[in-house]
């Protein structure tokens, strides 16, 4: 842990957002949120099933419209014009908890596709970018094949690699093992923690306590919509000062 | 205008029957032949020179007037009765009569039937869309007897019908009648009622509207009727329209005297070409229809009207 | 601060138009608007103006005046005088005649056939399998034509049970089967008989009332009622009996040979024999398909497990089985219901009297109302699709199986 | 272990052999037993079909093999037959040309459908089965033009215009769709038509007379030919239309939604032959005045926005087939609408809907028999029209009903069959 | 593993199945079996896959057919006379491994069909048999749900109530474990503990070496369609005498 905090975090903004609300129809799914994410920062999300975690994630790429307040992504203030939108979706990476691969191209193809389109990189280019970062998720050897032919766990750290390819400045993890299985668990947190290691900024949605510890700098724990908590993992787990912080984190750690 | 179009394509696009012998119907080489098809070849003979630039467009009796208004066919020559409803609510355009008509009927000769008053409960084959059909519903229920209808789209699925037995009596215009007898094994074993309960006044059409080309149309008919009534037939044209001749009103007809063709827009000689394609009316009716055919009608009233007859043209003047 | 608050309403600003996620629909759809407005516009003008050229206008007045011909088969008093709108009324008579006819007996024939497919009796299956593919394979209107041929070309004319030798002779002196259709025997309704067919019906509701009552006793006490023999029973005993004690009101009226034609008894016109044979069996082909992939979906293991429990190979059926291959069989049973109303259209090949001949054949061919008569056409044929699509809807959301 | 006396331990020290099962058990007699007389039900079945199958074999197979080939009337072969039960399939080879050919398409002329018709397999041949090679795709693009030039002949200019434009507006679209792709959409649409329009004027008139292929009119096009032309022109036709309709139903955009919807539904559910009746009766009005488009390319419009409604259905349910993520991951990665259908959802919903598409193919196909109804001559129209009428062949329904009988089957059989065989290789791509 | 033992073994026989061979096609599945059950008795079959206990099991309710050898059932002879199947069949219960419930009734109804239309029960006694038996399986609750809206434990659990509604002497389960995850694999191995300590005859084909050793008192190994060896689990698990099984058990075991 003390490796972790360690890392480097600038002071430049990378995130901020600003008195957010969201409402799906009258349901008022994220309340107030202000959150300020530093360049190089790693922060894990926690909190209960449906408190919002996933949805405020989401409204930071814009998969989901907020309905008010202000998201600001690196300098670009996240606002319904598509430019801006376009814009930050393709600094900002994101993994699925369900992978996403698109099962009718290969591996090497998922990683390129939007380099090539998006960025318009000259497809040779695109390609080499992708080998080297399917070598930084550890399966250069899976290029060619479909994802249908890969474990979860290769299919997940291919879904990295595919987003690492369009060089985002942040990551965005939703859940991103909890659909594997422990062994695959840990295949994909080591290319997290490395992905950690070199400075990335990133935000993880998970329940995984023991990579929170190790690489996080920052833990929030969400109820209803809003943040309840934040804090250094040290001082999270150890001394929660929310009476909810302290009642979901005796049910997971105890589970 | 159609005039300007016909031209202009090279080939006149007449609609004709889906198969009438003696009236229209290709031979076993595919080529039209018959009366309604002589029509129609005159007039592309008239209109550019050559009997043969027709592209005959079979229709039947359900498409014929809308083809004709969609403009997929100059004119319609195809055994087509001139009512007050199609002329007037159809807004189409009758240039003349061709062949006068009535509806008959046709049951075989072992049914023992000799007037159709005595058809009470028959089954009767009847082409839909027809003004026969309309007829024979009036007809039967004015003299109070029933029958059923079993309702045709083309002779040739009546014939096919008639002869299987599955209706007792084939009602059309009575020259198809004959027509369609004389295509039979054995014509013998059917008679045709005497009874002709409609006029049917049967004759080429165009569409409202275009009166310049309906006149083409009217007047190339009307060449070979007065063609035959002159004495002007394929065989002696030649010589006639060579030299204007002691007849004024010929030398007007073959264009050696007065300009008759310019008004029409067409050639000075364009009933000569008319009247060359096929002969004059009634060679036309003999070679085709005539009652040296199988078909065998004889002129009746298609006679010319110095014969009793009712063919009648009006003077070329 | 966890109170709900509503939604806010967005600013408007008129700016970005393309851009902005929120105007940029707006902007497709006036645009999409506009397009439509155009065509519409365009169709419209030259139809105007093809129809002011042609001296023609659209209307429906032709609707009242009579029609003029003759119909041979009518479910409704019609004569010649009659209008066009009663003529098209008769059309779609006989159209949903047809289509009845037609749904009823393809429904037979499909469950018969999609059933004995997956009979273990190999030439059964196979000779099934024949069936359906030939008749999936080849137009339906190629089919209509060959039976209609076959009614009219094949069979024997009413004269051919003329004379003293006759090359025809009915059946059993109450059937006829001639090219211009089938003569059967036609019930006389005497004086009583209203009293016969009351019970006829009641006898009906009494077989319902006393399968229910069956079902009710094994519910209580565990007795179980024999039920197919005293159902046939119920079907005649009661009726025959009432028909003797009334005096026999109900006879019957034997189709005879006069005239031009049998007479008396009820004919079922070539035409309709022949559409309705066609589409049957033709239909028939697709619904086997559906039944057996209905019956395939209900898995090996659900009849395995009820034969398990001790269900006996019927009950496994009419309990297990069906119920589940139901929910599967019945939506795509009801688009081929469609699928025959709107095949039914053809009729106009063999000429029976739909609602296409009459109304979208004679009446627009006599009348030359293309425009009017093919639109009230479609009109008809779209309500019937709607009304049977809106019930089947309704069925797929009453029979959904409940989920997690 | 109180009572333990009753538990036998057992080892066995040699295995038991495999052995033959019982002679009961195999063979034809068992296999008869189990499949034919399985119970006495089941063994009535079998023979009532047994004596079906009899009697529609004793019944076909002598007229089929009795059948006399070569006479010119029904009259002169039912000479050769002289009252024995026999086919008449004379009537086959005297109207052959006919049959295929319809009654006006000039004999001479005759060749030039046929290489039509030959190069289909090679045009169809690499989108049917992906194994070819893609290089052979090129045939497939080419073959409309030339199969145009063929049919129709007259000027080769026309089809070399028409392939100009496309060729034009492809080009525009590549340079433009990297901006965007409506850039591009709407850039190679324009340049298309420029194209069109000056090329118009470079056709010299008459062109048409003296080309090196005689032009042949549409109305002239008849028998089995013209049900092969509408199948194959309105199904390749509709699957892109099909696609935009499915789109669109799938828009957020109400309007766009309710245009497709209705579109789709009233299309659905009226019988086609309402639509050919529009299109023989009613579509010419909605043309502009003056111009006259032959009744083949207005029943080619209907038949087309029929199949393609059908065909937006399928891929609609292809397009619902496919999960939500597809369509967020390939947002998250910043494609655009365009890029994300064509790149991402389209290939896999496609591929999805291509069993679907190819049986409303067939069903379109064989449905392509109702231009009879408004007297255009396909196979049933030339049967049920001239051949039939003419004195010659009056009567012989069997032979030629059974003939276009044959030809559906065959085609249609064999389409289901590739369906079904891309069926199964659809499900086991890749995995 | 004594308390098991323990249980009473009555010597009456339960099954008795005399020279039993059976083959699909031309291929031998079961070999000259020899097995007598006794009442109470609770057997677990094991063995590779492919060894034909499926097979086996499945030939003692009549859902297969065999082709020589005698299988006789509570005295009654299993012959092609489709009333003894039916006797057979209602005295036997069945559990398979994918619980194969009626997806279409509710979970009382499943319990009831068998008993009202088999046994004749009443309705109302039938109901209140199941509910009985749903009790005692733990899931009284969801009697008016359907099988879809179950956990496949609880779904397993109403497979086995269902059985036992029809009061069978002799329960057959077929892999009853084998689609379920851990947890859910404890509910049910806890139901038929509690069913095998009341003493009905028991025919298990499972691989849970855990409950063989805790409630049966035979364990029999399969392998090519033969019964290679069949001891107590105490002297089968600790002493096996042939190869093939000691083979069988160091795989599984060491697993
Ligand atoms: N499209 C939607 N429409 C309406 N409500 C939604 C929608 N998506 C999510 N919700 C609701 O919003 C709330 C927050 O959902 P969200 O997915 O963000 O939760 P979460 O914290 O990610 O939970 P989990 O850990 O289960 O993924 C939930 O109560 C959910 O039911
Ligand atoms: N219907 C069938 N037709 C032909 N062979 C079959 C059939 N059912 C099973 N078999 C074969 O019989 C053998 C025994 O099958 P069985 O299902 O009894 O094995 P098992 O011991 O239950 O195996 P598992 O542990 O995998 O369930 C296997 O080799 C199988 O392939
Ligand atoms: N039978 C026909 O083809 C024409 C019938 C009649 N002369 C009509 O014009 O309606
Ligand atoms: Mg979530
Ligand atoms: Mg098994």
């Amino acid at each position: 842990m003390a490796e972790a905090t360690q890392m480097k975090v600038s002071d430049k903004v990378a995130i901020t957002i600003d008195g957010m609300n969201k409402w799906y129809g009258s349901f008022h799914v994220l309340r107030d949120i202000d959150l300020t994410v530093y360049q190089g920062e790693r922060i894990v999300i926690c909190g209960p099933s449906g408190s919002g975690k996933s949805t405020l994630i989401r409204c930071i790429n814009a998969l989901e419209e907020h309905q008010q307040g202000k998201i600001e992504v690196d300098g670009t203030v996240l606002s319904s014009d598509l430019k801006n939108i376009d814009k930050i979706r393709s600094e900002v990476g994101m993994c699925f908890q369900h992978f996403n691969l698109f099962p009718h191209l290969t591996i090497l193809e998922n990683c390129t596709l939007a380099p090539i389109w998006v960025r318009k990189t000259p497809k040779k280019e695109a390609e080499e970018t992708a080998m080297h970062f399917l070598e930084k998720v550890k399966i250069p050897e899976q290029a060619d094949k479909y994802p249908g032919q890969l474990s979860g766990g290769q299919q997940q750290r291919v879904a990295i690699a595919r987003s690492l390819c369009m060089k985002p400045r942040i990551m965005l993890f939703d859940e991103p093992t909890s659909a594997l299985d422990p062994e695959m668990i840990k295949e994909v947190l080591d290319t997290m923690i490395s992905l950690a290691e070199e400075g990335m900024t990133m935000l993880c949605v998970t329940h995984e306590m023991g990579f929170a510890r190790q690489v996080a700098n920052r833990v929030i724990f969400m109820d209803q919509g809003q943040i309840v908590e934040q804090n250094e993992p040290e001082e999270f787990f150890n001394n929660p000062k929310s009476d909810r912080t302290q009642l979901f984190l005796s049910q997971i750690l105890g589970h | 205008a159609t005039l300007d179009d016909v031209k202009e394509r090279g080939v006149l696009n007449c609609g004709v029957s889906t198969g009438l012998v003696g009236f229209a119907s290709p031979n076993a080489n595919g080529v039209w032949e018959g009366f309604d098809v002589g029509v129609c070849r005159a007039v592309a003979a008239a209109v550019l020179g050559d009997a043969e630039a027709v592209e005959f467009v079979p229709l039947t009796t359900k498409t014929r007037f809308t083809a004709l208004s969609a403009g997929e066919v100059d004119m319609l020559s195809r055994n087509t009765t001139w009512t007050f409803s199609r002329d007037v609510d159809l807004k189409l355009e009758f240039t003349g009569i061709n062949y006068y008509d009535g509806q008959g009927f046709m049951v075989p000769r072992d049914l023992g039937v000799s007037s159709a008053k005595e058809l009470d409960g028959a089954t009767v084959c009847i082409q839909t869309g027809t003004t026969t059909e309309l007829n024979l519903a009036d007809y039967f229920r004015s003299n109070n007897i029933s029958y059923e209808p079993v309702p045709i789209e083309t002779n040739a699925e009546a014939q096919q019908q008639y002869l299987a037995g599955a209706c007792d009596v084939y009602t059309t215009d009575a020259s198809a009648l004959a027509a369609t007898r004389a295509s039979f094994e054995a014509p013998g074993d059917h008679i045709v009622l005497p009874e002709i309960v409609s006029k049917e006044p049967l004759g080429p059409l165009v569409r409202h509207g275009d009166s310049d080309w309906g006149d083409v149309v009217r007047w190339t008919l009307n060449a070979l009727i007065a063609a035959e009534e002159l004495g002007v037939t394929s065989a002696n044209i030649e010589e006639l329209a060579a030299a204007p001749t002691g007849n004024p009103e010929v030398n007007r007809l073959l264009g050696t005297e007065g300009e008759l063709g310019a008004m029409l827009g067409l050639d000075a000689n364009w009933a000569v070409m008319a009247i060359s394609a096929g002969g004059n009316y009634a060679e036309l009716f003999e070679k085709n229809i005539g009652e040296n055919t199988p078909i065998g009608l004889a002129r009746g009233l298609n006679a010319q009207w110095t014969d009793g007859g009712l063919l009648y043209s009006p003077p070329f003047r | 601060m966890s109170s709900i608050t509503d939604p806010p309403q967005g600013s408007f600003r008129l700016s970005m138009l393309i851009n902005d996620t929120r105007y940029r629909s707006l902007t497709f759809q006036a645009i999409a608007a506009l397009i439509l407005a155009l065509s519409i516009w365009y169709l419209g003008n030259n139809l105007i103006q093809n129809l002011r050229q042609a001296g023609l206008n659209i209307s429906y007045n032709f609707l009242g005046n009579p029609a003029g011909y003759d119909i041979n088969q009518t479910l409704v008093e019609y004569t010649s005088r009659s209008t066009h709108a009663q003529a098209a009324l008769v059309g779609i008579l006989n159209t949903l005649l047809i289509a009845f006819l037609a749904c009823v007996m393809a429904t037979i024939f499909g469950v018969a056939a999609g059933v004995l497919r997956l009979s273990n009796n190999w030439l059964v299956s196979k000779l099934m399998g024949v069936y359906v593919e030939i008749f999936r394979n080849i137009p339906v209107l190629i089919w209509i034509i060959i039976i209609f041929t076959i009614m009219t070309a094949v069979m024997p004319a009413p004269r051919a049970f003329r004379g003293d030798e006759p090359e025809a002779t009915m059946l059993l002196n109450a059937f006829a089967f001639t090219n211009r259709g089938i003569y059967v025997p036609a019930p006389i309704w005497g004086p009583g008989s209203l009293v016969v067919v009351l019970t006829f019906l009641a006898s009906i509701v009494g077989i319902f009332a006393y399968r229910r009552y069956a079902t009710k006793t094994l519910y209580a006490t565990g007795r179980l009622l024999p039920t197919f023999w005293p159902s046939i029973g119920l079907f005649f005993v009661p009726t025959i009996l009432m028909h003797f004690i009334m005096g026999q009101p109900i006879s019957l009226d034997h189709p005879v040979l006069g005239g031009f034609n049998f007479s008396g008894g009820l004919q079922l016109g070539a035409p309709l024999i022949a559409l309705w044979f066609a589409l049957s069996i033709y239909t028939g082909a697709f619904i086997a398909e559906n039944v057996r992939a209905g019956i395939q979906a209900v898995s090996k293991g659900q009849s395995e497990a009820a034969g398990a429990l001790g269900l006996r190979s019927g009950r496994i059926m009419s309990l297990v089985v069906l119920p589940q291959a139901l929910r599967v069989i019945i939506p795509p049973l009801i688009s081929q219901y469609l699928n025959i109303t709107k095949n039914s259209s053809l009729a106009i090949a063999v000429g029976y009297a739909d609602v296409t001949a009459t109304l979208g054949g004679i009446t627009l061919n006599q009348t030359g109302r293309a425009i009017e008569c093919v639109l009230l056409l479609m009109l008809f044929y779209l309500t019937i699709s709607l009304t049977i699509s809106g019930v089947m809807n309704v069925y797929n959301n009453s029979v959904k199986l409940k989920e997690r | 272990m109180s009572d333990t006396s009753n538990t036998v331990a057992f080892v066995r020290t040699e295995t038991i052999p495999q052995m033959p099962p019982p002679a009961a058990e195999t063979g034809a007699i068992k296999w008869m037993r189990e499949n034919l007389f399985a119970s006495i039900p089941n063994a009535i079945l079998t023979l009532v079909s047994a004596y079906v199958i009899y009697s529609i074999l004793a019944g076909v197979l002598p007229w089929i093999f009795n059948g006399v080939w070569n006479a010119q009337t029904l009259a002169e072969c039912r000479e050769i037959l002289d009252g024995t039960s026999g086919a008449c399939f004379a009537v086959l080879t005297e109207r052959w040309p006919q049959l295929v050919f319809g009654l006006s398409y000039p004999a001479s002329e005759y060749w030039r459908p046929s290489l039509a018709f030959v190069l289909l397999f090679f045009a169809a041949a690499p989108v049917m089965f992906f194994d070819l090679p893609r290089k052979m795709l090129i045939i497939t693009l080419f073959y409309p033009f030339i199969t145009y030039w063929l049919l129709w002949g007259g000027t080769v200019l026309i089809p070399i215009l028409a392939f100009a434009g496309f060729v034009a507006g492809y080009l525009v679209y590549q340079r433009f769709v990297a901006g965007s792709f409506a850039a591009g959409f709407f850039g190679g649409v324009i340049a298309a038509m420029i194209v069109w329009y000056i090329g118009g004027f470079l056709i010299p008139d008459g062109a048409n007379q003296n080309a090196m292929l005689r032009p042949v009119a549409s109305r002239d096009m008849g028998g089995f030919m013209l049900n092969m032309m509408l199948g194959v022109t309105c199904v390749s036709l509709s699957i892109p239309i099909g696609i935009v309709l499915a789109l669109g139903r799938q828009s957020s955009m109400p309007l766009i939604k309710w245009i497709c919807v209705v579109f789709i539904e009233f299309i659905r559910g009226v019988p086609l032959i309402t639509l050919l009746f529009v299109a023989s009766v009613m579509l010419a009005y909605f043309f502009p005045p003056e111009s006259s488009v032959d009744l083949f390319l207005r029943v080619v419009i209907m038949i087309t926005m029929f199949s393609a409604a059908y065909i937006a259905e399928v891929i609609r349910g292809g397009l619902a087939a496919l999960p939500k993520g597809q369509y967020e991951a390939a947002d998250s990665l910043g494609l655009d609408y365009a890029q994300a259908m064509r790149l991402i959802i389209l290939p896999q919903a496609l591929k999805i809907s291509i069993p679907g598409i190819v049986n409303i193919a067939v069903g379109l196909f064989k449905d392509t028999t109702l231009v009879s109804v408004i007297s255009m001559f396909d196979i049933v129209g030339m049967i049920r029209g001239p051949i039939l009428s003419s004195t010659d062949w009056n009567g012989v329904y069997w032979e030629l009903l059974g003939f276009a009988a044959l030809l559906f089957f065959v085609t249609c059989y064999g389409i289901s069959q590739y369906s079904q065989w891309l069926e199964r290789r659809l499900a086991t791509d890749h995995r």
